[in-house]
């Protein structure tokens, strides 16, 4: 059943990036990253991470999102894409995917099948965010606030 | 007997899953699931309807007439004649509109309800979905609302929706951060994300009478409030139903729907209410636990069913109280004092649970509160009636 | 001994203060309340100091002190303290009795007054003011209270605010007593050196005490002098006589009370009270300090007299007058004669203040005109006034038998006529007699003999109020003769601590004689030479004085004054003016001045380095800028401001990185 | 106990940062009082008038900051045994220990009174009109230079009492510069460089010492001043950095000619810190410093010293005599009563050596009297000329005339602050003046007896000042005058009363210092 | 077949790969500045989904180090997205268009 999960959620994520990528209506573009986004989230919960699923779809869905959406209507003089494709941005997309392909391939030591291990709870995340990961955390928050502060910064009309 | 009649839903679904029993195991947790889904289904449906007449009563005896009382019984059938007439009504979509996500919106808002709705103990052993991180899951997948609103008002491609869909989102966000650091107490003092765990936290008794429900802190009373009014604003209910006022911007993001989309808007609306509630009474009045010891004999979901009506009561009594909250006062509120008190709701939990969980932290915590509240209140006090009309949230 | 009125002395002084300050706190309609109180607070002072007057009648040469520390600086304390003797008991009860008696007229001549309460106020804290001087057991303590009564002589003398000419004597009142003042300050600073102590009386060591003045020694003489310049201040001694006149400018009650009665005669009342300084090493009782005051009070009391004859304000002349009498106080002590000095300050508490209330009544008869020459044949008009008017003239005057001013005069005469170093003094004291009974028959024949003029026509006698007090202190005047008659020298031996005994041949002496004979000549000539004075025309108020007649240059010298005034502006004010204005320049410019100077050379080297940086190290770092941009201007070529560009070229870096690891794996 | 200096010292800053922080707002209300206006022709009219009064939310802040140091001072006053010789309340951290740089703070009479002072001036001077209103800066300022002076009166190190000192010039410096009158910029220059090349002066004679002496401690270097600190030129060096700095600071002739600029142009409540407290810095500085560190110098020099002195005693009030500017008058006065001051310090410094001992305690208990009345009296006189100055718009001495009849309580309670001033016994002045007068009499008696002179100018000074504007014809421009309204009469009144209070019965003043008066005697003599 | 279905390490790995190789696909040819945003975006999702699967299949016992270094990275992204986004309006109201060609100012 997982095999088919995965396979079923691995094309959808990856259509909806290709649209993502490729839309020209920018609207139409910034739910399919939402789509994607959330295939990518499926993916946590399928491999077990559910508490990084939950909040890629808190923090993307729920705020970045809508962000995205926002930002796009405000600038919304040109919500339809200008014309004329960047080839050389597509050919080195492209090489670097046979890149990243060839070497994922060629390396052996990751044929692993997946271990069973007991699924990670929500408190043990907490405690260890709260004892190992003390100092990151807090760093987190204060880089959290200050781009808070910032992009207010940035936004706020100049007064004259 | 009381614990035969307080499990008899628990016992019908092994009972129906006993006749797949032969089944591979990923069939009987498909089945189990839709087993869970369509109860819930045909359960906040029927609340649904329920409500739908029951609001309009209420609201009609508060203003002295009588409200629906023609189809049915008390008029009871109301919203069949309702569901009737929006089904068979032209489902009209502007030339102009973005047709697929005109399309999505109501049916993602009414999925996100629902998902939120499966996280919700409604009684003992009667959680559709245990999650870890329920709770999480629940303000995650209801974060997605203000998508489907934005949805709706962009694909329509009409300022009103438009206008209404910012509205929406804007109060929507302002108020989800208090509504999620309220929630933050609880889940710190039972040290847990999962619903079930925070219900069961709060089953004893002091004295026997006196339930354990986190209303009954300083910091759970506090919370509760703040939670329970920011659920007013995530509903979009009076008084902070401003993104649909009609006045000013026709029906919000709702404008270019009719029909049975209409309809699933404001089916998405009442279940969002459903679940605020539920997550309420949830998080600080007990879940399905009695109030007394002595009345534990009634069945759990009852209990639960009671505190969510009574939750809801309050809800349609305000709207038939309170006029519509001016959109810049709202944002003052959610940022300069919803947020700080909700802040401070996290603070007076800890001394509450440092104090020793007893009458010394309680005291203590409402020694927090108080002094916070008062300070906010002199801070915010421009000793003006009314504050300067600002149009900055509104831009 | 009577401890118990010697504990209770504290209330003299704090219960007109206290009065004072409910009276001033109280608003200005309350006029009934605020006068009563001042009454009150007198009648009480009257009955403490009559308390006080009984313990000293029963012991000759009674004296009480009590000291108490004032406070504690690091190790030392300061005493300060109360004496109660003969010299105090008899100062408090004529202050008391006179000042009841100026306090209930000033209840009628006051009356039309808008700021009442406040006089009353002022009055009352004057009054507590001055019994403390006179009971004060300590220089300090006396230097406080005389410090308080110069504040209270300038708020009374400047009470009617509005008056530019006021405040004007207000202030030369101030400054001038304060000059005094600076050598009485000084001069207790070196007593208090000296002695290590201004307490006066301390069982033995007080500073008045043997031990204590044997520790001054030669400097005694400084100190006394410079004490006695406070008194030369306080009691409008030459050269500091020139507020006094002036300080006619107050209502007429606080001319009587201070500027005549009390506080002028604090002065010889200080000189009396450290009088041992002054004696200290006597030779046949002549120092050089005493010496000093015996001239002083000489040259006082002449000048003040010749200048009065040449006043016509009535007030003046009798302030004049008072100068007069206080220099020949001043001589009394003087040449040794305490006792006379003291008796005739009592005498002429009392007919003074009753010469100046009388002149008061005479003022509010007349609608506040205070020129003689315009008044007139005010006896019919004003009986009580003009009677008891005349009992003060003829106390002033010298008249003996009856008034007692007449006694207390003679007892001064006849220790003059006996100070050994010079005789002149007592010439010029007979010639001092014969002038005042001059210019006293001249004011009486201008003011209540003759035809009436202008300002007499609608006189009036003033209300009992004002009449009573006019009474009272007639009776007291000619009682008091009672007393200092040398017959039974009551007073002189009361004072003096020897007990007195009767004896009719003492009343007669040659020098009585003497100066009954001057006195009568003085009055005479007054009289022929007034004779027609009297008789001017009603319209005509300013008719040539005889005087002015006879000798214009004399008469203006003496009715301006002498110019004094106008020396002091000349000369000393202006030299003051001037040191405050050079000052004031100097601060400005020159010290000023320098500091800015110094500040300009700071500038002009601030100048000079700014230019060595632009020239020499500027110019290197300048060409070294240069070059590095024309380096930066060949990179910048680099940079396409394309983010999409920069962004691939870090793709295609990655690939290539991925490609090395390929090759090197 | 302990800790309690540090918090005086830290609740202003606190309460700077407070201010800063709560936004302030204006309440205004109107005071309706009866004004009498007095009409020549008909009869007195009764006028009710409204008198805008506002109270000022900023203000409130810093006065409560104000009440909390203020308290603790009071604390400290109760908490202090008065028997005790030395240092109280110690509070002792390593700081920099490079430098021998402690954090040293303790009390003894000296500071403990200053800090009374200080905690009594302050609030004072917010009250003082007219007030920048709502402006935020301007208290916070003030309650950064409050911080600065406690620092300074308690600091017991020179690393730790230097940094003070200085803390208090920069508020001082923005004080005037940015709330002063007219020519502000130059005064602010003026006294600021002025003070800070002192400052300069005194650190480089500092560090001398220090490079001697290895130690900044007060204690410390006191005792080797008995015998010699520093030897030779070095030791006049030191002695002159360190007297320059403070003479500025006093201010002693010639050293005072910012004085009259800075009083002159400050706002009144600066004014009033300025020559309340910022001067007693300098007279502190030469009790704790100069005169201990270096006896034999000042011995050496003594004469010229009292020259100096005798100079700002004379000619300051003679100045203040020609004066037009109000303020500039009482600057001058100020002038001449730390004058009294420092009278009192040479004489005893420069006293031979057997100078009795009560003339040596009156001496300096007379100068730690002096410094905490003329610290009232002064700031009282210019709360006053601010009081007018408000009223009429301008302080020249002869733009007012005959308020007596048009205002008597303003009039009344300035006269008795002027009375005050010029030493009228039973007001707090004559008891300091008396005592330094008596101390120095016996110790430098022709120089005293010259001062003598300046207290007969400054009586001068102010009979002629209170004549031009009390009596004579109500001046025109004085007619609208209110007399002192109720907010005012709350501030005047009790510094009043104190005033009578001290002048009367000093011995609770007294009680705090003499413990130290004996001990420091000891020492100087 | 069954094989190939289950999620082994590098089939997820691959579907990383494209993920990113589309986000920077994105970035690269898309001339919406909002897109290059978005692009980077994925870029970092595909990096979280190699996190997570790592961890996943790493050998028992396993620190729980990936999911946190996931968690971290989704926040610092969010941070950088809101932050980003809010120059894109800043520069939007500057140069009245989101056409990343035409932000051209900062050549050398």
């Amino acid at each position: 059943m997982s095999g088919v999960a995965f396979i079923l959620i691995s094309i959808l994520t990856l259509a909806a990036a290709l649209a993502t990528a490729t839309l020209p209506n920018l609207m139409h573009a910034a739910f399919c990253f939402v789509l994607a986004l959330l295939g990518l989230a499926s993916f946590f919960f399928l491999l077990g991470a559910e508490f990084v699923g939950l909040a890629l779809v808190f923090i993307y869905i729920g705020a970045v999102a809508v962000l995205i959406v926002f930002t796009i209507l405000l600038t919304r003089r040109d919500s339809k894409e200008h014309h004329g494709v960047n080839w050389s941005g597509v050919l080195i997309a492209f090489a670097v995917f046979v890149g990243l392909i060839w070497a994922v391939l060629k390396t052996q030591s990751l044929s692993i099948v997946p271990p069973h291990i007991r699924a990670l709870t929500v408190r043990q995340i907490g405690q260890t965010l709260m004892t190992g990961y003390v100092w990151p955390l807090q760093c987190v928050g204060l880089l959290l606030t200050a781009a808070l502060i910032g992009a207010l910064v940035l936004v706020m009309e100049e007064k004259k | 007997m009381s614990s035969a009649l307080d499990q008899i839903f628990v016992h019908a679904k092994h009972w129906l899953l006993s006749w797949i029993a032969g089944a591979p195991g990923w069939v009987v947790q498909i089945v189990s699931s839709l087993i869970n889904i369509v109860a819930l289904l045909i359960v906040f449906l029927t609340l649904f309807a329920l409500i739908s007449v029951l609001e309009r009563k209420i609201l009609g005896r508060m203003q002295n007439r009588y409200g629906p009382n023609r189809v049915g019984p008390f008029g009871l059938f109301q919203p069949v004649a309702d569901g009737i007439k929006m089904l068979i009504k032209e489902d009209i979509v502007p030339a102009r509109a973005d047709k697929v996500l005109h399309f999505l919106a109501p049916v993602i808002l009414a999925a996100v309800a629902i998902l939120t709705l499966g996280v919700i103990p409604y009684g003992r052993n009667m959680t559709a979905f245990r999650i870890d991180g329920g709770i999480l899951f629940f303000f995650a997948v209801g974060s997605a609302t203000e998508l489907a609103v934005f949805m709706a008002g962009w694909a329509s491609n009409n300022k009103f929706s438009m206008l209404g869909a910012m509205r929406a989102i804007a109060q929507m966000f302002s108020y989800e951060l208090p509504l999620i650091i309220t929630v933050l107490p609880a889940v710190m003092v039972v040290g847990s994300l999962m619903p079930d765990r925070i219900v069961f936290a709060q089953g004893e008794y002091t004295l026997g009478i006196v339930p354990r429900w986190f209303v009954f802190t300083p910091w759970g009373a506090a919370a509760f409030i703040l939670f329970f009014v920011s659920g007013l604003v995530e509903s979009n209910r009076t008084p902070f139903d401003v993104p649909e006022g009609e006045s000013e911007i026709v029906a919000g993001h709702m404008t270019e729907y009719s029909g049975f989309k209409y309809a699933t808007f404001f089916l998405a609306e009442y279940l969002g209410m459903f679940a605020v509630s539920g997550m309420a009474v949830t998080l600080f009045l007990g879940g399905w636990h009695a109030p007394a010891r002595v009345l534990e004999f009634v069945p759990s979901y009852l209990w639960f069913f009671g505190k969510l009506s009574a939750l809801l009561f309050v809800y349609i009594w305000l709207r038939a109280t309170l006029p519509r909250t001016r959109v810049d006062q709202m944002m003052n509120v959610a940022w300069k004092f919803m947020l700080p008190m909700a802040f401070t709701c996290v603070i007076a939990a800890a001394v509450w649970h440092y104090g020793g969980r007893g009458l010394r932290g309680w005291l203590w915590s409402l020694l927090v509160i108080v002094v916070v509240y008062s300070a906010l209140s002199i801070l915010l006090d421009t000793r003006r009636k009314f504050a300067r009309r600002v149009y900055r949230f509104a831009e | 001994m009577n401890p118990g009125i010697l504990s209770n002395l504290w209330l003299l002084p704090a219960v007109p203060f206290a009065a004072a300050v409910v009276i001033l706190s109280l608003p200005k309609s309350r006029r009934k309340i605020a006068s009563g109180l001042a009454i009150a607070s007198q009648v009480i002072v009257l009955g403490i100091s009559i308390a006080a007057f009984v313990p000293t009648l029963r012991t000759p040469g009674f004296r009480a002190v009590q000291n108490f520390t004032w406070f504690t600086f690091g190790e030392q304390t300061l005493q300060l303290g109360f004496v109660l003797d003969p010299l105090a008991a008899a100062m408090l009860l004529m202050i008391s009795l006179v000042g009841l008696c100026i306090f209930v007229f000033s209840v009628g001549y006051m009356a039309d007054d808008v700021n009442f309460t406040r006089f009353f106020a002022y009055m009352s804290f004057f009054s507590g003011a001055m019994l403390g001087v006179a009971i004060a057991n300590s220089l300090l303590l006396f230097f406080m209270f005389w410090e308080l009564v110069g504040l209270a002589s300038y708020l009374l003398i400047g009470f009617w605010i509005d008056r530019p000419s006021a405040a004007a004597a207000a202030k030369k009142a101030f400054i001038t007593t304060r000059i005094g003042d600076m050598g009485f300050f000084l001069g207790m600073l070196w007593l208090y050196h000296g002695s290590g102590t201004l307490v006066f009386y301390n069982d033995g060591r007080g500073c008045l005490e043997g031990a204590g003045l044997a520790l001054l020694g030669g400097s005694a003489t400084f100190i006394a002098l410079l004490i006695f310049c406070g008194a030369v201040g306080k009691s409008g001694q030459f050269p500091l006589h020139v507020w006094l006149p002036d300080a006619m400018e107050g209502p007429t009650p606080v001319s009587a009370l201070i500027h005549a009665a009390t506080m002028v005669a604090a002065g010889v009342f200080l000189v009396a009270r450290v009088y041992p300084l002054f004696s200290l090493g006597a030779t046949n009782g002549v120092t050089s300090s005493l010496t000093v005051v015996v001239w002083i009070g000489v040259t006082t009391a002449l000048m003040a007299a010749l200048i009065a004859i040449a006043q016509s304000d009535i007030k003046r002349i009798l302030a004049y007058s008072t100068v007069s009498q206080l220099g020949l106080m001043m001589v009394s002590l003087g040449v040794g004669g305490v006792a006379a000095g003291i008796m005739h300050l009592l005498a002429h508490g009392f007919f003074k203040a009753l010469l100046f209330l009388g002149s008061g009544s005479v003022i509010h008869g007349c609608h506040h005109e205070q020129d003689i020459r315009k008044m007139g044949g005010l006896r019919r008009l004003m009986p009580v006034t003009f009677a008891t008017y005349a009992i003060g003239m003829l106390a002033l005057s010298g008249v003996p038998l009856f008034f007692s001013g007449g006694w207390s005069k003679e007892e001064i005469l006849h220790a003059t006529a006996h100070w050994s170093p010079s005789r002149a003094p007592y010439y010029l004291m007979l010639a001092g007699v014969v002038l005042t009974a001059l210019y006293m028959t001249r004011q009486m024949i201008y003011v209540f003999f003759g035809n009436r003029r202008s300002a007499a026509e609608h006189a009036h006698e003033s209300p009992r109020v004002m009449t009573m007090p006019l009474i009272v202190l007639a009776i007291g005047t000619v009682f008091l003769s009672v007393v200092l008659t040398p017959a039974w020298p009551w007073m002189d031996d009361y004072l003096t601590g020897e007990s007195a005994h009767f004896s009719i041949a003492e009343l007669i002496q040659p020098m009585l004689f003497i100066s009954l004979v001057l006195v009568g000549v003085g009055i005479a000539v007054g009289i022929w030479l007034y004779r027609k004075a009297g008789e001017q025309d009603r319209d005509r108020a300013a008719e040539v004085d005889p005087l002015e007649y006879a000798q214009p240059a004399v008469f203006r010298f003496l009715a301006n004054k002498m110019w004094i005034d106008e020396l002091y502006a000349r000369t000393i004010i202006a030299f003051a003016w001037a040191s405050a204005r050079l000052s004031d320049w100097m601060d400005r410019y020159f010290w000023d001045g320098l500091v800015r100077g110094f500040g300009a050379i700071g500038q002009l080297f601030g100048v000079f380095t700014t230019d060595m940086d632009e020239r020499c190290i500027n110019a290197g770092v300048d060409e070294t800028t240069v070059g590095a941009r024309g380096l930066g201007r060949l990179l910048s070529g680099a940079h396409s401001g394309q983010i999409q560009m920069y962004l691939g070229v870090v793709a295609v870096g990655m690939l290539a990185l991925l490609l090395l690891y390929a090759w090197l794996a | 106990m302990v800790g309690l200096i540090t918090a005086i010292i830290l609740i202003p800053l606190i309460g700077a940062l407070a201010v800063w922080v709560v936004p302030g707002q204006i309440i205004r209300y109107s005071e309706r009082r009866e004004a009498e206006s007095r009409n020549p022709v008909v009869s007195p009219i009764i006028t009710r008038r409204d008198v805008s009064t506002s109270v000022d939310m900023t203000k409130l802040i810093a006065l409560l900051f104000n009440i909390i140091s203020a308290g603790c001072a009071i604390a400290l006053w109760r908490n202090f045994d008065v028997t005790a010789t030395g240092l109280q309340f110690v509070e002792r951290h390593p700081w920099i220990p490079a430098i021998d740089a402690e954090y040293l703070v303790g009390v003894d009479g000296l500071s403990l009174l200053l800090v009374l002072l200080t905690s009594l001036i302050i609030p004072f001077a917010f009250f003082a009109r007219p007030a920048p209103e709502g402006s935020r800066a301007f208290y916070a300022t003030m309650l950064i230079m409050q911080s600065a002076l406690y620092g300074t009166f308690t600091a017991q190190n020179f690393v730790l009492w230097f940094l003070f000192y200085e803390m208090s010039l920069i508020p001082g410096f923005l004080l005037i510069k940015m709330w002063g009158g007219e020519n502000r910029d130059r005064a602010a220059t003026k006294f600021f460089l002025y003070t800070f090349l002192g400052s300069v002066a005194m650190l480089l004679s500092f560090l001398g010492i220090y490079l001697v002496k290895g130690t900044f401690d007060f204690a410390t270097l006191a005792n080797f001043g008995k015998s010699g600190l520093l030897s030779g030129n070095l030791a006049w060096l030191a002695f002159a950095g360190i007297f320059i700095g403070l003479a500025v600071k006093v201010p002693l002739f010639p050293f005072h000619t910012w004085l009259p600029d800075a009083y002159q142009t400050a706002p009144v409540g600066v004014s009033m810190v300025l020559t309340g407290l910022l001067s007693k810095m300098g007279v502190y500085g030469f009790v704790r410093l100069l005169l201990p560190l270096f006896p034999n110098e000042i011995k050496a020099i003594g004469p010229w010293l009292l020259a100096l002195v005798v100079c700002s005693i004379v000619f300051a009030p003679l100045a203040a005599w020609a004066q037009r500017d109000l303020k500039r008058m009482i600057a001058y006065l100020s002038i001449n009563h730390l004058g009294y001051c420092m009278l009192g310090l040479f004489a005893l410094a420069a006293a031979p050596a057997a100078a009795a001992t009560i003339d040596t305690q009156a001496a300096l208990s007379g100068v730690f009297m002096q410094i905490f009345n003329h610290g009232i009296t002064a700031a009282t006189l210019f709360y006053f000329v601010g009081l007018l100055e408000e009223r009429r718009g301008l302080r020249g001495i002869d733009d007012f005339g005959g308020m007596m009849q048009r205002t008597p309580l303003l009039c009344g309670w300035m006269s008795v602050a002027m009375f005050s001033s010029l030493g009228l016994p039973g007001l707090n002045g004559f008891v300091g003046e008396f005592l330094i007068f008596k101390g120095s009499f016996a110790m430098a008696a022709a120089f005293t007896a010259i001062a003598v002179i300046g207290l007969f100018v400054t009586a001068i000074v102010f009979m002629r000042a209170m004549q031009l504007l009390f009596s004579g014809p109500l001046s025109g421009n004085c007619s609208e005058f209110p007399d002192l309204l109720r907010s005012e009469k709350f501030v005047v009144v009790p510094v009043t009363l104190l005033m009578f209070g001290v002048g009367i019965a000093p011995q609770f003043i007294f009680n705090i210092f003499n413990t130290t008066v004996v001990q420091m005697a000891r020492l100087l003599s | 077949m069954y094989r190939i279905m289950t999620p082994t390490l590098p089939l997820v790995l691959i579907v990383s790969a494209a993920l990113f190789s589309i986000g920077l696909l994105a970035a690269l040819s898309r001339r919406h500045a909002i897109f290059i945003l978005i692009g980077i975006e994925m870029m970092l999702a595909a990096a979280n989904l190699n996190f997570i699967a790592f961890w996943r299949f790493a050998p028992p016992p396993h620190p729980s180090t990936g999911v946190m270094i996931a968690i971290f990275s989704i926040a610092i992204s969010a941070a950088e997205a809101a932050v980003g986004l809010a120059m894109v309006i800043a520069v939007y109201r500057h140069y009245r268009t989101t056409n990343v060609d035409e932000y051209d100012q900062l050549k050398g």
